[in-house]
């Protein structure tokens, strides 16, 4: 099939859990990696490496082991910040996860009454609830942009959504649910417009498509590490040099601080300011390890990837009776997420059948509630490829899919 | 595989959901709740009508999936007409048997239908969905019990 | 040496890094464990076995693996649980660390103009810092106990400092610069006197002595994984579940929701309600293996050995000349964190010095810099010891603080 | 190892860290800075005196380890007397020498008893005390410039 990764084999090669056999001698299909990746070895091997013979503190260890835990730290940190394309390293702060970056900017943007934050129906959980919180918390008021049926963000009210008392337009940049790929660079220059600043939650882009912070032009984006085949327990938040250092701080702690007297203290600039007390090390450094293999790959390459197969699978999809795809049908639109309703059974039984047939898929409103009651359902079974996913493993999920419409006998 | 499978979803369970027992919101009630299985989003809409200790009537609106359609149909089956001790007792029972991990063997003189949910005890994420309407009897219950003290 | 872990040699082969040889052949000896521990092999294989048969998201996987990796992370919850001995496994929270730890009390208990919070001149930054920001948001006063000369609380002025105004009293069980074990039932009863929340820093405690919550009788208590022999990236706060549930949100976003709507949300309860966003679940695991590996050796036993390395040390560096030791200098009475200064040279010489004979220190202000000025000092020296260290790594510090002072000429 | 740690206390710092030059705070000056290194603690306040584009006079209080205050020392001793453009090469020439992970060969005639730096720049975590002084003195300088230029 044109336009598959050329050493698939050898890819899936790398990540030892495609080897697992499930229940009932059943090979694993994960069609699962929008909600998590699978860790190649290489990670893995990083991490244990580390773990094994170079750990220690970071930064305030003056000794041998500190010095070598400190350099694997901080060029995780530079190899963020080529992945991002950032102009300065100190530009990236490493987070606990995407949810956490989120909440440091919604915490620490200044808002007050009669401010606004404008966002979208297809935010995941992360994007909105942060938001909200802020919005309660200031008396600044929430706005969002609406939905087409197709999937899409409707701009047709854009200028009047986003006005001079717009603070944050904060935005998906591919759904995690509809799979939509919004357009990032027009909602940039639309929140610049009104002097708002720019949020891009790119945890479903990072994985699949490169992500160049110069060429979009945004304030701020973060993404999360074990979405990128990274760990747990460790994301990214990267901002304007300037914008981040104005910021007051977020948490306090070690590390984050320039000087501490009981009655007062002054605080270090990016990227410290923001990571206060130990930070995830061996998560950075397993981060940076995952994003030099994506980069050995090509995100150019895992992108057509992702599209190859997302046009299989959406193919293959459509093929089922009762089937019906949400968000995007052209897969050059679209990410590699597919939601999808089957009449006549309920998502959890689907995913409950096909997982007898080793194929993992979600069920459920994957964190993002309100884009399903947008389309008036509650959930929606979402298979999501990644760049380890065959053709075969498509036609293994289409085939139990098939299996499941006999199974509760619809149709 | 699939033998798990099918104990799971046991033929008595498709039954219920496909046919669920007492479903509908109706009057009179005390208690009216609203649960959700926060991770997947399953919801019930449950009310309890309760007179001179017995569990007059159940009656709920739902959106989920087999498991949590079929539990709550049997639920209602189960606990309507009984004593409001009684109906905890086998609410209690069918707690211990989702939460045995598959190691609890089913009493049917108590469980009557609910027996079939023995094989969900198996799928630790499905147990939730098997609890929601049975959890949300037991709040509005609760709840009910104590309009009638204060009241 | 009595009291000593029977099975030293035994336990020393379970770390791995202790094998390190460094630069110019010296063997590593790690006295820099209240900065951060090293991690036993069981802790890194657990870890790696998740990472490589088990890894999927938890709490909204459907599937086989999810299910394995949801089983793999709530157990880590009960055996947290059980090092604490918690009333409820709902009452342990994941965080990043302690000081996120800290900072999600200092971001949600209510404070207000005329309340105050009552911390200690000894504490770490993070349980300072977060107060202080706590302080400045409200308007609540921020009130400290001071330090007597000889390393300890001040409790002189108590009755002063905690009065009916006071809504939190926050405190470190062990000092990790003066090494001092503070009265913590007594201090967790003075606040409860004025109905006051009490706030417990086991960060130091935690890896070195049992920690009972309910013999302690505290509100809540932090500790942070990477010094009990697990992983970056993890720490836990316990808190009454009650407490916990009253609370408000701290960050929004996926698990931590009840319901979201683009207008409201509602929020679960503990603990998933201060769990939002994808968890460090493989560093949870690691954590459960990790306290499940000092349960086994058993907490009773490593205090006795921590208090007879400390002893051991306290006289050995005694016996240097102008060298002092601050904080309390009865090893029974004292954690295994000892700071001291060298007359003429500065710490970070020494520091050098000793790490070119492979005895990794720590040197500079700890994160404790309130503790150094109370002493008149800006930085110091500290050693800290754990399960794995032998009396012969003693007598390694000791004999390369001889020669420090031989290459500086002093004395 | 013991070279290695001879390279980093060469005779000249330890000379310097004894009997720092022109150590002290003194007037006249447009500007003084307090600096910090976060991590450890060393702290240095500087103040720097200039007249007709020349660096008349560097004076400066410090705490700190053998590096820093031996660093101290040396940069006063290359930079007063000399014109402010002059200073501001030599500060660019140590600050490579310093982020040259021990690769770069230090040039004498710019550098006089810097050269003597060349070991620290192998020793990262040393780097930060070697320049705690040196970045004090070029954001002092900048702010008398823009002093003189707003005055
Ligand atoms: C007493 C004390 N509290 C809090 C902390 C902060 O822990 P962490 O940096 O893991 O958040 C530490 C260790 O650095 C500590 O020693
Ligand atoms: C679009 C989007 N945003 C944010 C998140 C949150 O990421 P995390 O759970 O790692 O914080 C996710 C994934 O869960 C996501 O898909």
């Amino acid at each position: 099939m044109e336009g598959l990764l050329p050493d698939l084999d050898v890819i899936r090669k790398d990540f030892p859990i495609l080897e697992r056999v499930l229940a009932g001698g059943q090979p694993l299909v994960y069609l699962d990696s929008a909600n998590t990746s699978q860790k190649p070895q290489i990670v893995i091997d990083t991490m244990v490496d580390h773990l094994e013979r170079h750990n220690a503190n970071i930064a305030r260890a003056m000794h041998q082991l500190g010095a070598e835990s400190t350099e694997a730290y901080e060029s995780a940190r530079d190899k963020v910040a080529a992945f991002l394309n950032a102009p300065s390293r100190n530009e990236v702060i490493f987070t606990k996860n995407a949810t956490e970056a989120l909440n440091l900017l919604a915490r620490t943007i200044d808002l007050g009454p009669g401010d606004n934050v404008v966002i979208t129906e297809m935010e995941h959980h992360s994007n909105i609830v942060s938001w909200q919180l802020a919005c309660e918390r200031s008396g600044a008021e929430l706005r969002w942009f609406g939905l087409t049926d197709g999937g899409e963000l409707d701009l047709g009210n854009a200028d009047r959504l986003i006005d001079e008392h717009t603070k944050v337009v904060a935005f998906t940049w591919v759904s995690n649910m509809l799979g939509t790929i919004n357009p990032v660079v027009d909602l940039v220059a639309r929140a610049k417009a009104f002097g708002a600043l720019s949020v891009i939650d790119a945890s479903q882009a990072a994985p699949q498509l490169p992500v160049d912070v110069q060429a979009v032009g945004c304030d701020f984006l973060v993404f999360t590490g074990h979405k990128v085949c990274g760990p747990t327990g460790i994301g990214v938040l990267w901002g304007r040099e300037a914008l981040l250092n104005e910021l007051p701080p977020f948490h306090g702690g070690g590390e984050m601080i320039e000087t501490v007297t009981m009655a007062r203290s002054t605080y270090a600039k990016v990227p410290h300011r923001f990571e206060a007390g130990t930070p995830p090390i061996v998560e950075a450094v397993g981060l940076g390890a995952a994003v030099d293999y994506l980069g050995h790959i090509g995100l150019d390459a895992i992108h057509t990837h992702e599209q190859t197969i997302t046009r299989y699978a959406l193919e293959g999809l459509q093929s089922i009776p009762g089937l019906s795809v949400m968000g995007p049908l052209d897969a050059t639109q679209r990410g590699g997420a597919i939601s999808f309703e089957l009449e006549g059974v309920h998502p959890h039984d689907i995913a409950q059948v096909l997982d007898s047939r080793g194929v993992a898929v979600r069920a459920g409103h994957h964190c993002a509630k309100p884009a399903h009651a947008r389309f008036g359902v509650q959930s929606s079974t979402r298979m999501s490829s990644y760049l380890y996913t065959t053709p075969a493993e498509i036609d293994a999920l289409v085939e139990a899919l098939h299996h499941t419409r006999s199974y509760f006998k619809v149709g | 595989m699939s033998a798990e499978l099918d104990n799971l979803y046991q033929e008595i369970i498709l039954d219920h959901y496909k046919n669920p027992h007492h479903k509908g919101l109706r009057e009179p009630f005390e208690s009216e709740v609203h649960h959700v299985n926060p991770t997947c989003g399953d919801e019930v809409t449950l009310r309890v009508h309760l007179a001179g200790g017995v569990v007059e009537d159940v009656s709920y609106d739902s959106v989920g999936c087999s498991i949590s359609q079929a539990s709550a149909s049997v639920l209602a089956d189960l606990v309507i007409g009984k004593p409001v001790d009684e109906a905890m007792t086998i609410h209690q029972t069918f707690l211990e048997l989702m939460q045995g991990k598959g190691q609890v063997v089913p009493d049917e003189d108590v469980l009557e239908d609910g027996i079939a949910f023995a094989g969900v005890a198996k799928f630790p994420a499905r147990v939730k969905c098997a609890l929601l309407s049975w959890m949300a009897w037991k709040d509005a219950t609760a709840q009910a019990q104590s309009e009638g003290v204060t009241s």
